[in-house]
């Protein structure tokens, strides 16, 4: 019981962490970094879950696995997108991204 | 007690390592050589450059020797001779060498300076190129031993060695596991001629003496995997089976050691292309192969 | 108490770094100046003698210094020195004053004995001196440093006290600038070890690139007013491109943060359309890759080379010693200047004079010029094998060709010239049979247009330009080596061909030996000669007063390719710019300023 | 309770690490201690006995946030992070959006009722087999779809980066 509520916390600050850097910073690249953060956050609480309240179902191991493929996957379109913003703008600094709004 | 084997082992194997080295690269078998250099490199100065990153131009070296260590902590030496056996020992051998590039990239970046920097980037793109080469084999060992475990997938050869078994995925692997010790024609990150010991060109004194430790023990482990995945761990006819593991592990590192000699070396486009190009569809072939023969098999 | 050793360490010498002396003593490794292919070339084996040769100077205990250093080397040498870790040393093999250097730990003359004389002299002075109580400081003007501030983003913007930068508000960061106002423009010294002799490890020594100076001087690599930044990425110097100077601020509201936008506009794009930040990077003098002596500074994007400025003549090599030189000692003031090719040279002396004198030698004597000329055309040969393989990392060759190149120069007579023609057969066939070799050199070092080439980078591009096609040759029934190609390949295959040609060509001739010359009084004022060097055509024009020569003109083959450093280099990785520009076979002693 | 304090030392671990990504200035420094936090948060997992999935976190992140520092180095302006760049606006407003998230997390942590907690979990040989036969039968689809969307977002990512010719 212990090691749940310690795993918990644990995501809980990481998630808090990770959402302080995804907004705060004005780089995409630092950006992606928070949300690699909270995903390492989300991780953490699925394995406790698993591991604590349903060892008998591999789903949550399950789970993990596609939250680890979204962590990739996010990371391959993000630098496609800064590199392309990078070669169009020459810059990705997020505060020049205005005309993105649309 | 068998943790203290196997580091004893480590030690004695890194040291005919480096003898073997310096037999390959100078012609002259030197067994003394390793030990003199040794005390030779602890004598002399060990300078810091003026603007280093100086936590990773200090981490760097120990990181190399941590990775190597860790990889050899779950390959067995003999039948019960592991330090631990790990139910998913064949994946951490593979999840261990990948710090070896955390390590070299550290290594690159650390001491700020041109040469360094392009070697390990340079290691950084080897590895795009070599990680799959690395993983697939394996998978292809573990679909014959039906598990992870190291003593297992070496029991899984007793009838069969893995090398005549599924030879693709010995050759594949062998060549992987020469680009991870960064041994010519592979010697990217540290290239002598264009370089100038690229990534090891700041390092001085003890500090250099750990990082050619650390590569001597690198290419021991490797040694070590390629026995224990495809020549059959410690099975041999009338030898004690520790004898046959340091025999095959010798074995195969003096040939990695020594292939580098006769070839030019690679480019890093060349690596690339090879790896994405011809390794992985090979490797993806060998896995298809064992996966028809085990079904036959059955 | 006189210090044993010019670099040894500050330390009381206890047991255990007694022990550690008696193993430096045994595992000596040397950093050669100018480099290893002079040394071969002098006829001295230091692998042979049990000592190791590194690759930069921060892995070698001992400083090698070949030959006659012209004055550009001997700055780099001190700086390569100053970056070798303690304990350290100097072996002056043949070398006169070494001036910025402290005294030769040990001399000895170009001999291989005298050469193994002269290690186990050294393997003593380390086993005792390795560690003293206290040790001379080395410290050249080049060293001295003074801290200035810059912007890592604008490298033109410096001061003199920390602060911040007008233009982005970044704090400025310390620099060590190079040392003292007197370094001249380009040539500028880097940063050695400040040597204040509290070795352990832990004192922040100010390091440099190994090699000399320029060769991995990292502080100011963009050299003039190029800033440091300090994750190894030195800004071209941004006043060079194209010409936007000051950042205009007021064209748009100021967004209150580094708008990196404005940034990245004057940033060079490289082909793949990405403002990347250059990297001035030197391969300077030293650098074990390329022929020793010859310096390039790479500006490199990422680890392709944007461009490459190659000094001319950064070796201080001039003609002016020769001016008055008497026609007696001519030829050998001559061969001094090129110690890669002397014969060569010392044999186009030899005949511009007797063209001056319109005495023709007699049969034999053209003969055993010709053996001699070939011998060194054939060493010159295998020795760009061997440091063409050290470059392509190919172990092999470059162990195999020092050897026989070896071999060939300490040839007593011809038979013995002959008796290597079987291994450098060997050699030849195993070459052809690397795998991967071909493959690797396809396409490299094509040269735009070989109009103004000559020697072996001609005849590999198709052109059968040979200065050899004098009457002795055609008895010889001598045929020029042509091949197709024009690239890396091509023209490792023309000289491997040459080697095998040139050897028969001794066998021949039957006799080598060093050309003499029967000097008699000079008729006419002026005479001209062309010689067919190793590496391409070299013409002399000799102008006679009386005796004494009074005016020279000397075309050498490698100061006609030098120019094509930066088409062979330009927009290639670095290790194919090398290779490039290794393939043209330069000898920096003859490029002239 | 040994199990809590080696989660919880390298929880701290990741935390710490977490921190140090956005402190620091050097661009490489913070991509390596991206690293370490996600090589932590693997180690979390060893320490929760789930062991594939815990060397499967510490090979994938080494690899990933490497790639993920060369990107840092050749896109951020002052990869060496001298020149001291504050490169972060609106810092007050996600600071408390990130405690507020925290404090969530944290309140649902604390107070739920977890109910019965599994004392015992298969050994680690029996979690590999079972998680291959959860991969390959029941979670099949899943698992498929994983692979195909990474392929399309190494294509996708590629079509976007690569040079258009005009």
């Amino acid at each position: 019981m212990a090691t749940l509520i310690v795993a918990l916390v644990v995501g809980a600050v990481l998630f808090g962490i990770g959402l302080y850097g995804a907004l705060s910073q004005t780089n995409l690249v630092m950006i992606m970094m928070g949300v690699e953060l909270m995903l390492g956050a989300a991780m953490v609480n699925l394995v406790a879950f698993w591991r604590f309240l349903h060892p008998e179902v591999y789903a949550g191991q399950m789970f993990v696995l596609i939250v680890m493929t979204v962590m990739a996957l996010e990371m391959a379109v993000g630098f496609g997108v800064a590199t392309g913003r990078f070669r169009a703008r020459g810059s990705v600094e997020m505060e020049e991204a205005q005309e993105l709004k649309g | 007690m068998s943790v203290v084997l196997v580091l004893a082992a480590l030690l004695a194997g890194t040291y005919v390592v480096a003898v073997l080295e310096g037999w390959a690269s100078t012609g002259r078998l030197r067994p003394a050589g390793p030990l003199v250099s040794g005390l030779a490199l602890l004598g002399r100065e060990s300078l810091v450059p003026r603007k280093p990153d100086r936590i990773f131009f200090e981490v760097a070296p120990p990181l190399l020797l941590v990775a190597a260590v860790l990889a050899a902590a779950v390959l067995p030496l003999a039948p019960g001779l592991i330090v631990t056996d790990l139910a998913t020992g064949a994946l951490f051998v593979n999840a261990s060498f990948a710090y070896v590039m955390v390590a070299v990239l550290m290594a690159g970046w650390g001491p700020d300076g041109a040469y360094a920097m392009v070697g390990g980037f340079r290691f950084l793109g080897q590895l795009v190129a070599y990680s799959m080469l690395v993983v697939m084999p394996i998978t292809a060992v573990a679909m014959r031993a039906e598990s992870l475990l190291t003593t297992e997938v070496v029991t899984s050869q007793v009838s069969l060695w893995n090398a005549l078994y599924q030879p693709l995925g010995f050759a594949l692997f062998f060549l992987a596991a020469m680009a991870i010790a960064f041994l010519p024609p592979f010697d990217l990150p540290i290239a002598p001629g264009e370089l100038a010991e690229g990534v090891l060109a700041e390092y001085t004194g003890w500090r250099l003496g750990v990082m050619r430790f650390g590569r001597a023990l690198l290419v021991l482990t490797l040694a070590l995997a390629v026995t224990v995945f495809y020549l059959g761990g410690w099975f041999g006819p009338v030898l004690p089976p520790w004898a046959w593991t340091a025999l095959k592990t010798l074995a195969v590192a003096a040939v990695m050691l020594s292939v580098g000699r006769y070839v030019p070396r690679l480019r890093e486009a060349d690596v690339l292309a090879w790896g994405w190009k011809y390794g992985i569809p090979l490797a993806l072939v060998n896995i298809f192969y064992v996966g028809v023969v085990l079904l036959v098999a059955m | 108490m006189t210090i044993p050793l010019s670099g040894s360490r500050e330390a009381r010498p206890f047991p255990l770094r007694r022990l550690a002396a008696w193993a430096a003593a045994r595992d000596l490794a040397a950093f050669i100046v100018p480099g290893p292919d002079v040394a071969r070339t002098c006829g001295i084996d230091l692998d042979a003698a049990g000592v190791r040769v590194a690759q930069t100077p921060r892995h070698a205990g001992v400083l090698v210094l070949v030959g006659e250093l012209p004055r550009g080397l001997k700055k780099a040498a001190a700086v390569a020195y100053a970056q070798m870790p303690r304990p350290r040393a100097i072996l002056a093999v043949g070398a006169g004053d070494v001036s910025p250097l402290p005294e030769p730990d040990v001399w000895v003359t170009a001999s291989q004995r005298e050469l193994a004389a002269g290690v186990e002299e050294l393997r003593r002075l380390f086993a005792e001196g390795a560690f003293a109580t206290e040790a001379a400081g080395f410290d050249i003007e080049e060293i001295r440093m003074e801290t200035e501030y810059v912007c890592p983003m604008h490298p033109e913007v410096t001061s003199d006290e920390p602060g911040s930068c007008p233009k982005c508000g970044m704090d400025l960061i310390p620099r060590e600038s190079a040392g003292g106002a007197g370094h001249e423009g380009h040539d500028d010294a880097g940063h050695g070890d400040t040597d204040h002799d509290a070795s352990d490890p832990g004192v922040l020594v100010s390091h440099e690139g190994h090699g000399s100076n320029d060769e991995m001087d990292y502080q100011d690599m963009g050299h003039e007013g190029g800033g440091e930044d300090s994750g190894g990425h030195e800004h071209a110097e941004r006043g060079e491109h194209e010409g936007h100077d000051e950042m205009d601020h007021g064209g748009h509201e100021d967004m209150g943060f580094m708008s990196m936008v404005e940034m990245t506009q004057g940033t060079p794009r490289s082909s793949d359309g990405l403002q990347m930040e250059w990297t001035g990077a030197p391969f300077g003098p030293l650098f074990p890759g390329l022929p020793g002596g010859l310096s390039l500074t790479f500006t490199l994007d990422g680890d392709t080379v944007a461009n490459v400025t190659a000094p001319r003549g950064a070796l201080g090599w001039d003609l002016d010693g020769l001016e008055t030189a008497p026609a007696r000692d001519f030829p050998d003031l001559l061969a001094l200047l090129d110690p890669l090719s002397p014969t060569a040279y010392r044999l186009l002396a030899l005949q511009a004079l007797e063209d001056a004198a319109n005495t023709v030698a007699d049969e034999r004597t053209t003969l055993e010029r010709v053996g001699a000329l070939e011998r060194e055309r054939a060493a010159s040969h295998l020795g760009w094998f061997s440091g063409f393989g050290r470059l392509l990392g190919y172990s092999w060759l470059e162990a195999r060709a020092g050897q026989i190149q070896l071999a060939l120069l300490r040839a007593a007579d011809a038979e013995e010239v002959a008796r290597q023609e079987t291994e450098v057969g060997k050699l030849v066939r195993r070459v052809y049979r690397t795998p991967m070799l071909a493959r690797r050199l396809k396409g490299l070092g094509t040269l735009p247009d070989t109009a103004e080439t000559s020697g072996p980078v001609a005849r590999a591009a198709g052109l059968a330009k040979d200065a050899r096609s004098g009457g002795i040759y055609r008895t010889l029934d001598f045929e020029p080596v042509v091949r197709e190609g024009n690239d890396a390949v091509a023209r490792l295959w023309t000289r491997l061909a040459e080697v095998e040609q040139s050897l028969k060509l001794v066998r021949k001739a039957g006799a080598v030996c060093f050309p003499q010359g029967m000097l008699t009084s000079p008729l006419r004022s002026t005479g001209s000669a062309t010689v067919e060097t190793p590496r391409g055509a070299a013409t002399l024009r000799v102008k006679l007063q009386g005796d004494v020569v009074s005016a020279t003109e000397l075309t050498t083959p490698s100061s006609l390719h030098h120019q094509f450093i930066g088409a062979v280099a330009e927009e290639r990785e670095v290790a194919d710019a090398l290779l490039g520009v290794a393939s043209l076979d330069l000898s920096p002693w003859g490029v002239a300023r | 309770m040994g199990q809590a304090v080696f989660t919880g030392f390298f929880g701290a671990a990741a935390i710490w690490f977490g921190v140090v990504v956005f402190r620091t200035s050097s661009m490489v420094r913070s991509a390596l201690a991206l690293l370490f936090s996600q090589a932590a948060i693997g180690a979390m997992f060893l320490a929760m006995e789930t062991e594939f999935l815990g060397v499967l976190q510490l090979m994938m992140m080494a690899t990933e946030m490497a790639i993920m520092a060369i990107f840092m180095v050749m896109y951020m302006m002052d990869p060496g992070g001298l020149g001291g760049m504050d490169m972060t606006h609106q810092k007050r407003a996600s600071l408390v959006a990130g405690a507020l998230g925290a404090v969530a997390a944290l309140v649902v942590a604390l107070l739920a009722g977890w109910g019965p907690v599994a004392t015992r979990v298969p050994a680690a040989t029996a979690q590999v087999h079972d998680l291959g036969i959860e991969i390959m039968e029941r979670s099949m689809l899943i698992f498929e779809t994983a692979g195909v969307t990474i392929l399309t977002a190494m294509i996708a990512a590629t079509a976007i980066a690569i040079r258009r010719r005009r």
